[in-house]
């Protein structure tokens, strides 16, 4: 139930991001801009309805992570029991569990079929679906103003493909979760609400697609030096950062799935203290730059605290909370600077917010984790562990557990790698199905008539002029 | 050549130019402005404070034409004048000294 | 507990059709739509907590929905006992139990007197207002930019009395209730969440609304064409859009009253999944036209399949749930242009999203419904079916239960032909009291300065001459 | 649990204030606005978090308060035990049990120090702050368009001073709370929500500041009389008004903080229809005066109605919060125009919606309270109540407790010396440190630019000019 | 008869406005532009990259006036330019043929 | 000394006021207007219903002018004018009697 009301709160998320967007983009682009962030939310989910969730969390059963910490939501769950992998697992009968040592895809519940439809699966399928539109959403910031309605179309249906497999990967049982199990890489890949899962991956995605689109008309001069295009809608940016901020109340502590775990508070508390951390460590930075404080870095500092808290939020302390989202905050500005200055037009700061910070995000659980919570996640008991700690709690690097930082670097390394290199081959791939930009004097006319037919604020007399048909 | 130049209640544009197009102008420019004049005035209240506004939104059209047109399109401007209120409008007629078509270059008078 | 918290998320729509409204109409309207939905909030209001809720919730308890559903508040509900109807029962001992036949009228409860002040009244009473100001601000889209204040405010007053009467008749346990009793129509009028009882009811007012103020000047040309009256905001009703839809998870899930109900999980996946395919729907709709995405119309997308939904949420599975969805998109689309060219101007569709897919919503209950829910609703339990299914759970065309479609279409029927009724008389009525519609030149200008005294986007040095003083 | 949902809800509001005085503010300096009213949450939580939270609550545990209320969070909450006071209690034992006659500061969990790290305590830190962020919004919203962004900054750090020390005497078990049981005056000053400790407070400090930093340039012409500044953004005003009224719910029904107390659905709908009543309240004055009904005021009337019903909505039947709310909207249309005539400048009438309102909003609770709640509240059971009316609840002026009235008044006066003084120092000594008010051409010309370096509606062809190069 | 063109930066325009209803301008026309100076710029930071400006936001205003009136007008702009930056604000003077009052159709010079 | 008008497509104002400047011209202003010209249209598709729009944003520039200037300047417009569609801009180009620099009160010519 706590799951639910924590997904409607993620799935408010996506106006957050819609009026960021919209008001960091140029007015003669606001319908479009506003428009693509609409339709991500149907088309996204449509993709994850269809065969999103069953490749992500079909074999979520056999998977390390299922006994413990989803035991909350009843046994209906054992039903999400089919997957492929590598190293397929035999029980003592022989008979293969279904549970592979490697596992890679889920194969059950296509179009959420009756064969799943149970009370349990049916709210992790809401919950994952609300963040995986998050992930959706994130690329849309980075290519606004030049991309061509049609492609985002279908960018929109094969969204739900790469976030669903590494989610397997990471969430769903998958061999990134078992490093732990496998190759006594601490807990395996912890991940606690998607910093790596949503956030990297978003921001990744970004990357690519700011990479194959390539930067807007005028942003860079000759000489190659950035422009500055501000947005048209300051206030609206500011209104989206904290829906966003409210919505990540959803986020982080809705990873729990269970209301009834008293751990909430400290997730409620470190995301607060990372968000506003976040905010003053980007105002730090820019008055070390001596620059004045512009709002929509101030925003961009907030969200790169938010990101960065998202992974680690409930294995911190308080203080380390704070500490995560000032490193992002400043690390945002700077990473801000050098995608612009290495020719990447990215509109919101898309991928110096999520990509970068998302990264930090997951690194950070492998530094800060203090061990009070997550005894047992993803299905690792070490004993050594328990004897020095009285339990077996994912621990960072600075609580005496190396191998779990190891973890998250590989966890990083890979969701950059298979992120990337999905992203970058559809991209091209689409730009052959139906031009990724738009021509060249739609882009300087604006996108909003001829893609989406409205312009963004019209209100002036359209009139239907009598003369033409005497003229 | 003349400029004619008349500001207007916003909601009568569509009217004019309809007008305007069927007595074959070329073109007009309609700009969004305020405008004061003596005696206009509009009431409003705000936070309980009461306060007449004097700079009114106008449209201002701004039509090039040549001399000869000028007479007429001025006489038609005023007599549809419609509107309850006393109408306080006016023209003022600017001579334009040359207009160049800019893609073919043609200079002074064949441009419109 | 849980009833409160959906009831604030249903409080916050308010908001969403404020943005959506005033985004569609013109700016010199803005601040008078704005206003005219902010007002509505509290009108509706006063007029339900005079006398809204004793008409609708007075014999609540009598009627036939009263000993299963509502059992998870408390016993305080059995204050509300009296009421006034047709065919009075009188219990084994002879005395009139308050219960009705045909129940009408409910009439305890004005003022929300002491008599009725416990804690489970409240929670009904918060509930249902919230759901009442949801009808009441529909018709206000429909009639934006030439509805005169005034008028508007008695308006406000009066919504109170069409909605609870019907909604008596429903859910206060009135005769549609009680026509599964009665007449063997299946399990009566079923409405989950209020797609007849709210949104066909407010698109009618709408409907009736839009007849009598007729339409805006210069909407249709000489030869009746009508001509594009764009908007001035659509960043506006994007977020608006969110808004509803984050709202509308209050709105939906929260009608189980309780939080311990695991059928919400259904509920919720359905409300989304209905969502995701109206907007797509009307994507779809819009491509077979041959016109472009205009992201207005996608928005009614979103809306109408949520409004679809709202009737069938509880008693559909998944893929029905998205089929509602999918129909309710094209159906929009369709409603929208036929509405246009009939002459009725509707600025935001109000017409064509709430009344004809609430409509469509209340009869998919009667074609979709599978059973497995609503075990003896309306107090209807029948032994055949029980026999045959193992419950008597709410059935539709497609799962055998012919006579629920019938009590639906009855629904449909009554709830139009009385809710025009009332409101084409209302509109006349109110129209001698005090003019519906604003003169012609107010219209021209613009209402913001007239009626409510100030501009939308003033902004501009305002200034009182000094000359004038002097000359 | 239920106390950080709301606390979710409260946090939100800060995008309504935002919303509100931004469009409230004129274009030129909506970038400054928003982003003070968006760094205000992270600068504010900042402080509470260092000093703040330790200051207000460190003794809570010893209060009077602590048994009886706040039992739902567990017995973590006993570690707030280390403060400073006048009258130091011994216990039999004659060791200082840390609790004082007149609690004044509490001396624990600064930085939230391990020490506290428990999982009562992080909830009640998580509420106490939004709510600290509530009043450190009001002032920005009376001093805006003038206010120096580096007094700004250390503004924000320093607002959670005043706060907390008054927070302590409230809320913290201080003197004011222990009036009931040292002086006999009722059950001491009783604030459920906030009306004093969040709206007077920020009202208070808002009317300081207003002094201190004078009105608009061109707000009063030569003769004194006000000029109106309209804002330039009316719907975005609504919509913020509509997000304060939807995070309200979180604002009183949080504030029991456990959501097994049944008496929340009272105080939602006290909540509910104090809004609606202020708003028409607001209406009604406008229309008494002639004057149109001015979107602005009816959103403040909304506002008034909410503060007023802060402190008394757990203690006062439903007619007594439609009553509390109709006088607050009154009051704050009289307020508003009393506040402009004597020169004061708010420009979104935050000094008289909260602290006028908040101030009645304290006193009503001394009038209106019936007694059916808060038995043994600030540990005061008197018998001669219990024998008189079976239980000894905050009783106001109509039911017999002349002495509760006494302890809110002396409430009022307490928190407008204080307050005042506070604020009015502070203001005066930050304005040497760093000048309180932007160069003069700075404020004609909009503070966007020179202050936050980005003007908010950008959106026009910004060009490096070839030409200054070459010339 | 003569129009007077002139743009000012916004925050001046009601003292100008005042100014010119004093001398008995019949009616001022105001419109939102953006001017471009020589050697006038303001300085932007945008998400870390500086910029100069040049088209900054002016108001620019234009009264129809006779001609006697013209240099009275033209001399009370000069003094009360205010502010204390450089005001490098420029008037332009354009000859207006005729003015015509639309609702009574008077041609010529009496339409003011 | 000349006033030239032209109004052009918004995004093509970067580059025609590169342009001017580096022609030496003082000072531009611009202001966005709204522009008929027959046989221009745009077409635009809202909530099912298809229409014509006829008054198309455009941007205004005006450039007060030496005489001497005015010839080079017309023919720098003429010739840079790219974007594939068929362009037909013009330039009108109005007399100004003289400008006046504010500050120092220079009249005439001097003042540019
Ligand atoms: N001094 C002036 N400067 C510019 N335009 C003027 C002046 N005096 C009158 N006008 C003209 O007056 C007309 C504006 O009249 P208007 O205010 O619209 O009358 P009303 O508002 O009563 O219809 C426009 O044509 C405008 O060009
Ligand atoms: N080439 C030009 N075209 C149009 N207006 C010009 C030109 N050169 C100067 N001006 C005039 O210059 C003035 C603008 O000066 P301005 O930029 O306001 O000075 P400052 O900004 O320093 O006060 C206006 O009166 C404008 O009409
Ligand atoms: N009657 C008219 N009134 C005002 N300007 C006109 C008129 N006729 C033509 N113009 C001039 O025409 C040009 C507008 O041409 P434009 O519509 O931009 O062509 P295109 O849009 O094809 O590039 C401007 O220079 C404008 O000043």
């Amino acid at each position: 139930m706590w799951a639910l009301v924590a997904g409607f709160l993620v799935m408010f998320m996506q106006a957050g991001f819609m009026l960021v967007e919209t008001g960091l983009c140029r007015a003669k682009n606001a319908s479009h801009t506003s428009a693509m962030n609409f339709l991500i939310y149907p088309l996204g989910c449509l993709g994850f309805w269809i065969y999103g969730f069953a490749l992500g969390w079909g074999n979520w059963w056999n998977g390390p992570v299922a006994p413990g910490w989803y035991a909350s939501l009843g046994p209906g769950l054992a039903v999400l029991n089919h997957g492929w992998g590598l190293g397929a697992v035999t029980d003592a009968t022989g008979a293969a569990t279904g549970a592979f040592k490697y596992g890679i895809l889920g194969l059950k519940g296509f179009f959420l079929s009756p064969s799943v439809s149970d009370v349990g699966v049916m709210t992790i399928f809401f919950f994952m679906m609300v963040f995986m539109d998050t992930t959706a959403t994130i690329p849309t910031g980075a290519m606004a103003e030049r991309w061509a309605w049609r492609n985002f179309v279908i960018y929109g249906l094969w969204i739900a493909l790469p976030y669903c497999i590494y989610a397997n990967w990471v969430w769903g049982g998958g061999w990134l979760a078992q490093a732990g199990v496998n190759w006594g890489l601490g807990h395996g890949a912890v991940d606690f609400a998607g910093s790596g899962v949503v956030h990297a991956m978003g921001g990744i995605i970004a990357l690519a697609g700011a990479l194959v689109v390539g930067p807007r008309i005028g942003k860079y001069d000759k000489q190659g030096k950035p422009q500055a295009i501000p947005g048209h809608n300051i206030p609206l940016v500011v209104l989206g950062t904290f829906i966003l901020a409210f919505g990540w109340f959803g986020f982080n502590p809705g990873s729990t799935l269970a209301g009834t775990d008293l751990r909430i508070s400290f997730v409620v508390v470190n995301t607060m203290l990372a968000s506003i951390t976040g905010a003053i460590g980007a105002m730090v930075a820019l008055e070390i730059k001596g620059l004045k404080h512009d709002p929509s870095m101030l925003c961009n500092g907030m969200l790169a605290g938010l990101v960065a808290i998202t992974a680690p939020c409930a294995f911190v302390s308080p203080w380390a909370g704070a500490t995560i989202g000032a490193v992002a905050g400043i690390l945002v500005v700077y990473a801000v600077l050098f995608i612009e200055r290495s020719g990447i037009d990215d509109c919101v700061g898309a991928i110096s917010v999520h990509g970068v910070c998302g990264l930090w995000g997951v690194l950070s659980v492998g530094i800060f984790a203090n061990g009070d919570y997550g005894a047992g996640w993803n299905g690792v008991v070490r004993d050594e562990m328990v004897k020095a700690y009285g339990s077996d709690g994912v621990r960072g690097l600075l609580y005496g557990d190396f191998s779990q930082f190891l973890a998250q670097s590989l966890d990083c390394i890979v969701v950059f790698v298979f992120g990337f290199a999905m992203a970058y081959a559809w991209f091209k791939l689409s730009n052959r199905i139906t031009p990724i930009r738009v021509p060249h004097d739609v882009e300087l006319e604006g996108l909003d008539i001829p893609e989406v037919g409205a312009p963004g604020y019209p209100d002036f007399t359209i009139r239907v002029v009598g003369s033409r048909r005497e003229a | 050549m003349k400029k004619i130049e008349l500001s207007i209640r916003p909601y009568r544009v569509e009217a004019v130019i309809a007008e305007l197009c069927r007595e074959g102008v070329p073109g007009v420019t309609a700009t969004e402005v305020r405008e004061l004049r003596r005696g206009v005035s509009e009431h409003i209240a705000y936070r309980g404070v009461e306060q007449e506004i004097d700079l009114l939104p106008r449209m201002k059209l701004e039509i090039v034409l040549h001399d000869d047109l000028v007479e007429r399109i001025v006489a038609r401007l005023l007599d549809p004048a419609p509107g309850a209120r006393a109408n306080r409008d006016e023209i003022s007629i600017l001579p334009v000294v040359a207009a160049v078509r800019i893609r073919t270059g043609e200079i002074d008078e064949a441009a419109l």
